[in-house]
C-alpha cells in the first residue's frame, strides 16, 4: 500500500463521511444528542486539509491526522478517532506486508480507543465495530488475503456488527432508562464506521 | 433562529473576544480558548482547571475567578475542549502546588482532560481529577460514576476553589471535593430544545405543552416525557429521584440550587422553590443554604434542573467562604 | 405556554414565598408584597426604596441588598405597586435619615410613588424620588424626562446604594445618583415576545427571523422592525442612538452594561458586547467597566439591551464599591 | 340618584368593561402593551365586589370603590380611575341635585386625573374624554336638564372624543416615534370611558 494510494482511499473515506453527516446526526439521537454527523463533518475537513498539505510518509500522514483531529474535533468520536489514527501511525511505522500491516493498525487502533474512552466489547460504542474489524483482519492475514479482499472483508464485517448493535439493548449510562429508544436502531460510532470502510474498499477495489 | 450572532463559525471565538474585553483586570488567555484568571499562576495555591462545550454559559468559564477555578478550556458549542487547551491552561495555573481537574462526566471531556493528565505528569506537574457526576437521570445509583455533570457542579467549585484558596493540599482539596461530590445529586425538567448556532435547526422537538423530565443538557433523551405539569408536581418528581440515592433524611442538612436552564425566568425557578423547600423540609430534610438562577445552561433551552447536597460543618464552612467571578458578580 | 407555574392567579405570591424560603437571613417581608433587607430599617443610614411590576428579575427585587437598595414594592406581573406597598416599604426602610424612591419611569410607577410620597410626608417621612429615564427609543432627546427607564437602572442602584451605605445624606445621595442618571442612556432589541402567565398568549407577534428596534420591556412599539441583523450591525445602530444625546466622545470615560431580556444566552450577550466595546473605542471613548448578562428582563423575552453611563471619579467610585444581593449573588 | 340605583348603573358598567376587555387590550396595543383590558377586567371585578358587599352612602361606596381599585389594580389605568373615584366621592358629599352632582363629581375626577397623571388635554390620554364629559354634564346643568339625559349627552360626548382621538397624532413618548401605528386608531382610556358611560347611560334610561 503506498502513500498515494492511501490518499486517494482516505479522501474516498472523508467525502463518503461527508455524506453520511446527517444520518448520523439521526442516529445519534436516538439514544445520543444528535450532533455525530456535526463532529464527523469536520473530522472528514481535517482529514482532506492534511491529505491536501501532502505530509511524506504513511505513519506521518497517519500522525499527522491524528493530531489534526484531536486538536481540531475535539469531542467524544472525535477524540477517539484521533487516538485511532495516532495508534495506527505508531503501529505501522515498522512495515511490512500491506494485509497483516493493516491488521496490526486496526489492533493498535482497538486497544487506543479502548484504553481512552474504557468502553468494552458490549457496550453497544465505537469498539463493537473496531473488535469485528480487528478479528476479521486478522484471520484474513492468517489466510494469506491480499489487501484489497482483506478490507472488503474487515468492511463487511463492520457493517454486519453495526447491523448488530441495533439488537443490543444499552445497559449502561442514561440510555439504558429508556433502552426502547435505542433498540432497533444501530449504534452512530458503528454506522460510521461502516461507512467509511465501505468507501474505502469500494475506493480500493477501483 | 433568533440569535444575537454574526458568523456562526465565528460564534465560540467572538464570545471569548467579548468576554476578555468586557473583563481585562480579572481574566486573560495564554493560549488559543484557554482562560485564566488574570493573577494566575498562584505561587503555593493548588490550581483548579476547568471546561468543557461553549453554551452553557456561565458555566464552565463563569467558574474562574477568586475562590473558584484558575483556569478554562474552551470548547466549541456543546463539545469537548481538546487536550492541548487543557494543558495549556494546566501550564497557566500550575503555582507548585499541584493541579485539580474539576469537571462534568462528558465522555469527550473525560478523555481529552485524561490525555492532557497524561502530558502535564510527564511535564512534572502533579494532576487529580474530580469529575461531577450529579445527574440522576442518566444513569441509575448503581452505576453512579457513569452519570453525567450538570449544574451541582457549581457548588463543586465553590468547594474545591475555597479549599484552595484557604492554602490546602492537592490532596486535601480532592478528599473534600470528592466527599461534596459523593453527597451530590442533580435532575432537570426541559420544556423546550435550543438552537445550536451552527446548526440553526432545534437540537430536538419538544411540543409546545411538553416536558421531559430527565433530559441532558445537550437534549439527550431523559426519563420520561409528557404533558407539562404544575411547578409543584415537577418538584415534587424530581426531589423524589434526587433523594432516593443521596440516603437522607430528618435532621440531614442540605444545600440546594436551582437552575434555569437558559429561557426559563428567575421569577419561575423561585416558584419551584418553593415547592422543592417544601419537600425536603417535609421530609425533615433542613435546607440551610439555597441558590436560585442561571448556574449551567443549554443555550436558550426551557427548563431547570434542582440540586441536592448533603453538607458537613466543613463543606458548609467552604460553601459560605468568599468567591467572586467576574461572570457571575453582577455587582 | 411554556411555564413552570401553578395557577398563573398565584404567580407572584408563591414567588414571593420561594425567594422568602430561599434567603431567610437577608430578606424579610413586613407587609404583603413588600420585601426589604433583614437588617432594615438601619439607624441613620438614607433608605432607598424601589419597586415595579414583576416578571423582571433580578429587576427590582434583585437589587435590594447591601450597597444597593433596602425595600422594594412587588407588583402583579408587569403592573405597578399600589401606594400602600410603596408606604409600607418605606416604613420598614426609614432610619431617620430620609427615604429615595429610586424606580423606573413608567405612568403607573409614577403615580403610585408619588401618592406614596405623599402619605409618607405626612407621617413626617424625609422623601426623595430619582427616576430612571435611561431608554432612548421610547421618546426623542428633547423629551428625555418622558422616557422610561430600563436596565440601565442597575447601574443607579449601585451609586445610590453606595452613596447610602457610606453615610451620605438624602440630598447627597440625590444629587449623585440624578447626576449619574442624566449621563444615563440605553437602548435594546427584541428577537420575540413573551408570554404572561395569566394571558397564556403571547405578548404581541415578532415571526422568527425579524427583530425590533427599541421595542419597549412591556413589548411597546420601537423605533424599526425589520429583518434580523447581525450582532455587529446591532451593536452600531445601538450605540450609535445611545451616543447621539450623551454628547459623550473622545477621552470621556463610560460604564457599560449589555443585558439579556430574557431567553437570550449570556454568550450571545458577549457576542454583542465585543461590537458594542468596539463601536465606542472608536470614538475614543474609554470604557473603564463593563458588566454583561441578566440585569432586567422580560420574562423569556429574546433579545439584549445596551446601557452606556457617563463616568467621573465619584461615579466610578461609587460603581466600584462593594454591594451584594441574595438574588444577583451567584456566590 | 339614590343608592340602589348607583349599585345598578356601576355594576351594568363593569359588566360592559368586563365585556370590552378583548377590544381594550386590542386597542391599548397599537402605541402601548396592550394590558388595558386585563387591568379592566380587575377593576370590573374590585367595582362589583365592592358592590355586592353593600356600603352604605353614595361617597362611602364610590370612596370604597376608589381605595379597592389603588390597592387592588394598582396600573396606571387602575390608579387613575381610582383617583377619579376618589375624587368623586369628597365631591358628591354634599349632596346636591343629580345633574350639577353628576357634573361636580366629573369635575372633580378630571382635576385628581390631570395631577396624578400630569396629562394635559390633547395629549391623546383618558384626561382629553374626562375633559369632553365634564364639559357636557356643565352644559347640561346650565340647561337644567334631567340627570339621565345628561348622563346620555356625557356618553355621547365621550364616544365622540374617543373617535377624534384616533385623528390625534401622538406627540410625545414612544409613540412619537412611529405615531402611524396608534393614528387611526382610538385612545383606549377614551374608548373605555365611552364605554362604561355608553352602559351606564343605556343602563338608566332604563
Ligand atoms: N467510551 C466510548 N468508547 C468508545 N466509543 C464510544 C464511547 N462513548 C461513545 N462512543 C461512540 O461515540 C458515538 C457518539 O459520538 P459523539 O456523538 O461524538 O458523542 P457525544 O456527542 O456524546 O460527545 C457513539 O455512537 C459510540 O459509538
Ligand atoms: N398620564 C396619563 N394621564 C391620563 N391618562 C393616561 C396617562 N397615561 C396613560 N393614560 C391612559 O391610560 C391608557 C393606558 O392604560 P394602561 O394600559 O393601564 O397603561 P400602562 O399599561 O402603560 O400602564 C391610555 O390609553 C391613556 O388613555
Ligand atoms: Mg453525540
Ligand atoms: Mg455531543
Ligand atoms: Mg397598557
Ligand atoms: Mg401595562
Amino acid at each position: 500500500m503506498n502513500e498515494a494510494l492511501l490518499v486517494d482511499v482516505l479522501g474516498a473515506a472523508a467525502s463518503a463521511l461527508e455524506d453520511a453527516a446527517p444520518e448520523l446526526n439521526r442516529l445519534d439521537g436516538f439514544a445520543g444528542d444528535g450532533d455525530l454527523g456535526v463532529t464527523m463533518t469536520e473530522v472528514a475537513r481535517i482529514v482532506k486539509e492534511v491529505l491536501a498539505t501532502g505530509v511524506a510518509g504513511v505513519p506521518e500522514l497517519l500522525g499527522a491526522i491524528g493530531t489534526g483531529i484531536a486538536r481540531g474535533a475535539p469531542s467524544t468520536s472525535g477524540t477517539l478517532v484521533a487516538t485511532a489514527f495516532l495508534r495506527a501511525s505508531q503501529a505501522c511505522g515498522e512495515g511490512g506486508e500491506p494485509t497483516a500491516l493493516l491488521a496490526r493498525c486496526f489492533e493498535a487502533a482497538l486497544e487506543g480507543v479502548r484504553a481512552r474512552g474504557k468502553a468494552e466489547p458490549g457496550d453497544r460504542t465505537l469498539v463493537d465495530g473496531l473488535a469485528s474489524v480487528s478479528t476479521s483482519l486478522e484471520a484474513s492475514t492468517a489466510d494469506g488475503l491480499e489487501w484489497r479482499e482483506a478490507l472488503a472483508k474487515a468492511a463487511e464485517a463492520a457493517r454486519s456488527t453495526a447491523q448488530a448493535t441495533a439488537a443490543m439493548e444499552p445497559k449502561k449510562g442514561r440510555a439504558s432508562w429508556v433502552p426502547q429508544r435505542a433498540l432497533g436502531h444501530p449504534d452512530a460510532g458503528c454506522s460510521m464506521l461502516a461507512i467509511v470502510l465501505s468507501a474505502a474498499a469500494a475506493r480500493a477495489a477501483g | 433562529m433568533r440569535k444575537i450572532i454574526n458568523q456562526p463559525k465565528a460564534f465560540v471565538d467572538e464570545m471569548l473576544e467579548g468576554v476578555l474585553l468586557a473583563h481585562p483586570g480579572s481574566l486573560r488567555s495564554p493560549a488559543r480558548r484557554v482562560v485564566v484568571r488574570a493573577d494566575a499562576p498562584r505561587h503555593g495555591k493548588v490550581g483548579i482547571v476547568t471546561g468543557g462545550g461553549s453554551g452553557h454559559l456561565p458555566l464552565f468559564m463563569g467558574y474562574v475567578g477568586t475562590g473558584l477555578a484558575d483556569g478554562v478550556a474552551v470548547g466549541d458549542v456543546f463539545a469537548s475542549p481538546s487536550a492541548d487547551q487543557v494543558l495549556e491552561a494546566s501550564r497557566a495555573v500550575d503555582g507548585g502546588a499541584g493541579v485539580v481537574y474539576l469537571y462534568g462526566n462528558y465522555s469527550g471531556d473525560v478523555m481529552n482532560f485524561d490525555l492532557a493528565a497524561e502530558l502535564a505528569i510527564a511535564e512534572g506537574m502533579q494532576v487529580a481529577t474530580v469529575v461531577g457526576t450529579d445527574d440522576v437521570a442518566s444513569a441509575p445509583e448503581a452505576q453512579a460514576e457513569r452519570r453525567r455533570g450538570v449544574a451541582g457542579i457549581a457548588m463543586l467549585y465553590k468547594v474545591a476553589g475555597a479549599g484552595a484558596e484557604e492554602g490546602r493540599s492537592l490532596a486535601e482539596v480532592v478528599t473534600v471535593t470528592e466527599r461534596a461530590s459523593s453527597g451530590l445529586r442533580s435532575m432537570g425538567v426541559a420544556l423546550s430544545p435550543c438552537t445550536l448556532p451552527a446548526a440553526g435547526e432545534p437540537t430536538f422537538s419538544l411540543p409546545d405543552g411538553q416536558m421531559e423530565i430527565g433530559m441532558g443538557i445537550h437534549g439527550e433523551p431523559g426519563v420520561s416525557r409528557g404533558p407539562l405539569r404544575p411547578a409543584a408536581a415537577i418538584a415534587v418528581e424530581l426531589v423524589d429521584h434526587i433523594v432516593d440515592g443521596l440516603s437522607c433524611g430528618r435532621g440531614d442538612d442540605v444545600a440546594v440550587l436551582v437552575n434555569g436552564l437558559g429561557a426559563t425566568p428567575v421569577e419561575e425557578l423561585y416558584v419551584l422553590y418553593r415547592s422543592v423547600h417544601g419537600a425536603l423540609v417535609s421530609r425533615g430534610i433542613d435546607v440551610r443554604r439555597a441558590w436560585v438562577g442561571e448556574f449551567a445552561t443549554s443555550l436558550e433551552m426551557a427548563g431547570a434542573s434542582v440540586s441536592v447536597m448533603r453538607l458537613d460543618d466543613e463543606i458548609l464552612g467552604l460553601l459560605d467562604a468568599p468567591a467572586r467571578s467576574p461572570l457571575l458578580a453582577r455587582w
